[in-house]
């Protein structure tokens, strides 16, 4: 298995992973013009034919043994540029009054763009079949990899947007007490153009003073922060790189956007670079725990390997290893132990 | 013999059992004497003083009912409702969001904090002793202050506004309280409006949330009391809106009941009052004519009752000599009268304010 | 001589002619050939529909010189001025920040996004061949629009108002766009005014920003500009205010020209006018007497123009025959008629909108 | 030189200290009830009988030689409690429209109190005599070893605040540009009161709506988030610990506040506890590298020692040095190296 990015003649293939994630997975519609669209704008960041604050990397995980693909995820390098980027952001009011002797907090929703240049992490999906192996963390951890080696590429902060809570009927307490007084669909429709990236309608549509939550019902105030149980595997992971909740929300289901300074990630803090031997006698592992990555962008992979780095400060591959991640001996590649 | 007259020291007591028997409980007459002691003080220095455009005075009148020799009844008048403190409302307001992309428009309601109606003249602080409720008592109390209003314009401004108590459920509970004031105080309405009408209600609308609230995330209950009186209150709002009064987008901070404005020089008793000679006619003899306010013309002993309009052909009211005494005047002396009964009722919003 | 008419399809290089001169540019009349047509086709089919309440029709009126046979100025009305997009404004208002520990209260001015306007009928897109300015043609173009609208009220709101263009600084710079929508658009006052005629100004309200602007912010240049009219606009404001129109706390979003609002009843031209039936008489025996707006009664076939206001003793109005024939009228036929001059201007605030 | 906590019997030390301090230290003003208050405050709190969210952890820098005090500073456990604390935050506001192919963002300041429950490290002051030897780190770094030693008062987050950009006048632009309009007497006199923590006027009469810094002008714009040149030095102390700019603002002058997860300061993670052992022969480093604090509350000491850790994971002081902090053989002290 390994990561690389996606090319055109992925095209079938995308289609089919778009077509197998279904309803709720809003990147990715079963829609061939959309998908082609996304394939030419990430073929052009990787080519670096786009303006760096316009860039999509758009990733692939592929099983080499079949050449299928097994999921996908990508990074924004700008949000907010060509679209604005709203989120809300959960502040602090202070209400006091020396003469009523009175001070209290009210929590309050304000509409911000504060994101606005800062990177995502975004549309990671891993067909069922492949959840083994730690391939979703592969597919989480590689994209840091990607970005500690490109750093320039990337601004000071990365965030992550998490789907919100909703109950067993697939309804969110948050949407109806919030947005479906302001927005004239329902929450499916209102997630779908989101998703196409038809957004101007949200900007438009939705209330521009803040909103006090004391005004919100008890289950839509619990909603805020709050992710889909599906997505706390995929929080608990970003938490661990130390990505955290610093107060924003989706406009539509409350759920968390969680955030760091990219210098602060400890998959890029804590990677750093080896150069490459070759020994097909070298030890493997039990269990995956060294992730590699290669130091090229339009040809750039990532996988997992069977070992850490040796007292002589090289890393030595398998020549399964090596094809895979297309390196060769006296290469070097960014290594990053989890 | 029932006549309304400024209140005076030593109708404290009245004003006291006035102020705790008034339902609703009202914000600005509350059942505390130090306040009510203030209230006959304020009036009685506004009626002292010149005044040559409208301020910080308060008028306060009482109803006395001579026959009984009581107190029955008291009404206020603030000059200027926001002179001391700024008056604050909730304006109803409809945003428009409109989505090119979906093709579609919506109208969003809020309420925005406002203290607009500060520069308007207030009638406020009614409070009638139940046996006198629908009679003409009740009519005479609370327009006497527009007989009083329609004499001195230079006292008053030319618009008028009254706030009537909101609807409060079987418990006494304020829906419109329950889901927005009480998540900034943490206290009851009963609580807070004690509070505001023995302090001051300007301190309270500081702490209210600044931005305008949404209405769709009020509850239903609290969107419905907007607007709406107090059941107690209805014959008074309708009694107002046939003088001439409207409904404005302004509504009470606590409670959400009905602010109404009206221009005085359009409100039915100032444009039917007209000014009359008196003629002194033994009561027995007076003519059969509909009923009238008559008010005299002093200041400091304003007086006001309700009796015959009887005219003799050259326009001379015909007064028994108890009514002329109780108005202080005598034979040739002028008194101002405008009939008791009001037009039908047009409700409607306001649309200068629109 | 001249008359007022609905527009034709034959006057649209006449209306680009007139857009084109307009000082200064009127962002409701660009010199836009296609926008023009529009205008056009869109009075033809308000006069040519039943109308119960005023909607999205707009009225437009020429000014013909029939001795030139040329069409030398043009007027709108338009029925509700939001009917189509919000009508947005910036509304002056005052807040009230009061320290109890410092003992101090402070008026703190802001400027909100309003659309409280859309409502109202506005009377808009005027423009005058500049030959005419200064003479009676421009009261006829002006008031000719009220003369239609005081006989067919329900095509009308009750509220009127005239937006007037704001003041410009010798360069045709807006002080008041350079230190407010420029920062939210980077785009000059004279640019962002054509774009908002060629296309919508609603959308562009909708980026401006949508907090309260305090006034104490912007620059002095921006603050002495706001409700102040464009110099070549001052005889037509007063004019305006001596009809009956009040300024209000609306002021535009662009320029922050001054809102005037008007009830109609209340309007002198309305109040004033009066029915008489014609009676022609050969011009040059007609009595000396002041001059008058004249209307007809035809909807499509309005006309209007000044003429003597000559009455018969028995309120004939007297008329020459070429008159009578430019309104369509025969000698026994109604019209509608009401006095050129207006009483001196009373220039206040309206307080219904206080 | 030694930090401590304050003491009933320094009074008369704190006034001269605060005498010293002259204008523009606004939170130790020259009054001598004001100051016992203080040291009660402190004193309640260093001995646990005040509540956890209100409590004053104020030290003194002791000249061990003379007993004078040579400085001091001070933390507060959670600011906001008892008076509300306002900030303006940066944010950034959309303003798109798809039909004018318009899109900006607007930078816009809104009144915050979203620090409410923060701890502050504050009122750090050292007189100029003293200005050597590293006392200014010592009085810097002491606190953050007294939270990580007693992390369990203090809440997630810490904040500091700087002093904004002056001119050469003393006149502060942004103050001009928007605190003026607002309150009616001059910048001194607003920050004297709110130095007292007399603030209930900043509710009353600040502006409540979000003031868009477009309107602001360039001078009263570079003063957001800029500091005084005097507080560079403090602010890069600060920032070495990991306290970072978040775009909140003091009302009055525009100076950053800065803040920092506690968990994430540098001292705080960094810092170690070892076993004390005593020889009079141990070695002196030559400049001050590394600093101890003790375990205690009441008896809380810290100070510049001569040398780390040894191989055997012990801490060797001096008999000086052990006196100078009141700990003996078997004692434990809290360690950084800086």
């Amino acid at each position: 298995m390994r990561i690389r990015p996606i090319e055109r003649r992925d095209i079938d293939g995308l289609q089919s992973l778009a077509w197998q994630t279904g309803v709720g997975f809003t990147s990715l519609p079963d829609n061939r013009d959309f998908l082609a669209a996304k394939i030419e704008h990430a073929v052009s960041a990787f080519e670096e034919r786009s303006a760096i604050d316009d860039r999509l990397y758009f990733f692939v995980l592929e099983d080499d043994a079949t050449g299928e693909l097994a999921g996908c995820c990508a990074i924004e390098a700008q949000v907010g540029r060509e679209v604005p980027f709203y989120n809300y952001r959960l502040g602090t009011l202070a209400h006091s009054s020396v003469q009523l002797d009175l001070h209290r907090t009210i929590d309050t929703l304000f509409l911000s763009s504060d994101h606005t240049g800062d990177a995502e992490v975004c549309s990671l999906y891993l067909r069922p079949e492949y959840r083994r192996d730690r391939n979703g963390a592969l597919l989480s951890k590689a994209r840091w990899l990607f970005i500690a080696e490109f750093r320039d590429r990337f601004p000071d902060k990365v965030l992550a947007e998490m789907r919100g809570r909703f109950d067993e009927n697939g309804t969110s307490a948050f949407w109806h007490c919030l947005g479906s007084h302001f927005f004239p669909m329902d929450f499916n429709e209102a997630d779908r153009l989101t998703g196409l990236g038809q957004k101007s309608f949200i900007g438009e549509l939705m209330p521009k003073f803040p909103i006090y939550t004391p005004f919100l019902s008890e289950e839509a105030r619990a909603c805020i922060g709050a992710v889909h149980e599906h997505t706390r595997p995929a929080l608990e992971m970003l938490k661990k790189e130390g990505l955290r909740w610093e107060g924003y929300i989706d406009i539509f289901d409350g759920g968390p956007t969680v955030e760091a300074y990219i210098d602060d990630v400890r998959a890029v803090r804590d990677s750093a670079r080896y150069p490459v031997k070759l020994d097909d006698a070298a030890p493997q592992g039990e269990r995956p725990t060294w992730l590699v990555a290669t130091s090229g962008m339009r040809d750039f992979r990532a996988a997992w390997i069977g070992r850490g780095p040796g007292a002589d400060g090289m890393l030595t591959l398998t020549s399964d290893e090596a094809r895979r991640l297309g390196v060769g001996e006296g290469d070097t590649l960014r290594l990053l132990e989890t | 013999m029932l006549v309304v007259r400024p209140v005076q020291p030593r109708d404290l007591p009245a004003l006291e059992r006035l102020a705790g028997s008034a339902t609703p409980r009202l914000t600005n007459l509350p059942a505390h004497r130090d306040r009510l002691e203030e209230r006959i003080a304020r009036s009685t220095r506004a009626l002292a003083r010149e005044v040559d455009f409208p301020g910080d005075e308060a008028y306060t009148f009482v109803l006395e009912d001579l026959d009984l020799d009581e107190v029955v009844g008291t009404a206020s008048i603030r000059a200027q409702a926001g002179a001391q403190d700024a008056y604050y409302t909730y304006r109803q307001e409809t945003l428009i969001h409109a989505s090119q992309q979906l093709n579609v428009r919506r109208e969003v309601q809020t309420l925005s904090l406002s203290h607009e109606t500060s520069e308007t003249t207030l009638l406020c602080a009614l409070s009638l002793d139940a046996r006198y409720k629908g009679t003409s008592a009740e009519s005479l109390l609370r327009r006497a202050r527009l007989m009083f209003i329609a004499q001195y314009p230079e006292r008053f401004a030319s618009l008028l506004a009254v706030a009537f108590p909101g609807y409060l459920d079987a418990q006494g509970e304020s829906p419109f309280w329950n889901s927005v004031g009480r998540h900034f105080f943490a206290r009851g309405f009963q609580e807070i409006n004690l509070l505001a009408g023995v302090r001051s209600k300007s301190f309270i609308a500081e702490v209210m949330p600044q931005f305008p609230l949404y209405l769709p995330l009020l509850t239903p209950q609290a969107r419905a009391a907007i607007g709406r009186e107090h059941p107690d209150h209805e014959g008074a709002l309708e009694e107002m809106l046939a003088e001439g009064f409207v409904r404005s987008r302004h509504v009470d901070i606590f409670d959400a009941g009905p602010v109404v404005r009206g221009e005085r020089d359009r409100l039915q008793s100032v444009r039917q009052a007209s000014w009359h000679p008196v003629r002194l006619r033994p009561g027995h003899v007076l003519p059969d004519a509909e009923p009238a306010l008559i008010a005299n013309q002093q200041l400091g002993g304003f007086r006001c009752l309700v009796a015959r309009y009887a005219l003799s052909p050259t326009g001379q009211l015909m007064l028994s000599p108890e009514h002329a005494a109780l108005l202080g005047v005598e034979e040739g002396r002028a008194v101002l009268a405008a009939p008791l009964a009001l037009p039908a009722v047009m409700d409607e919003v306001d649309e200068g304010d629109a």
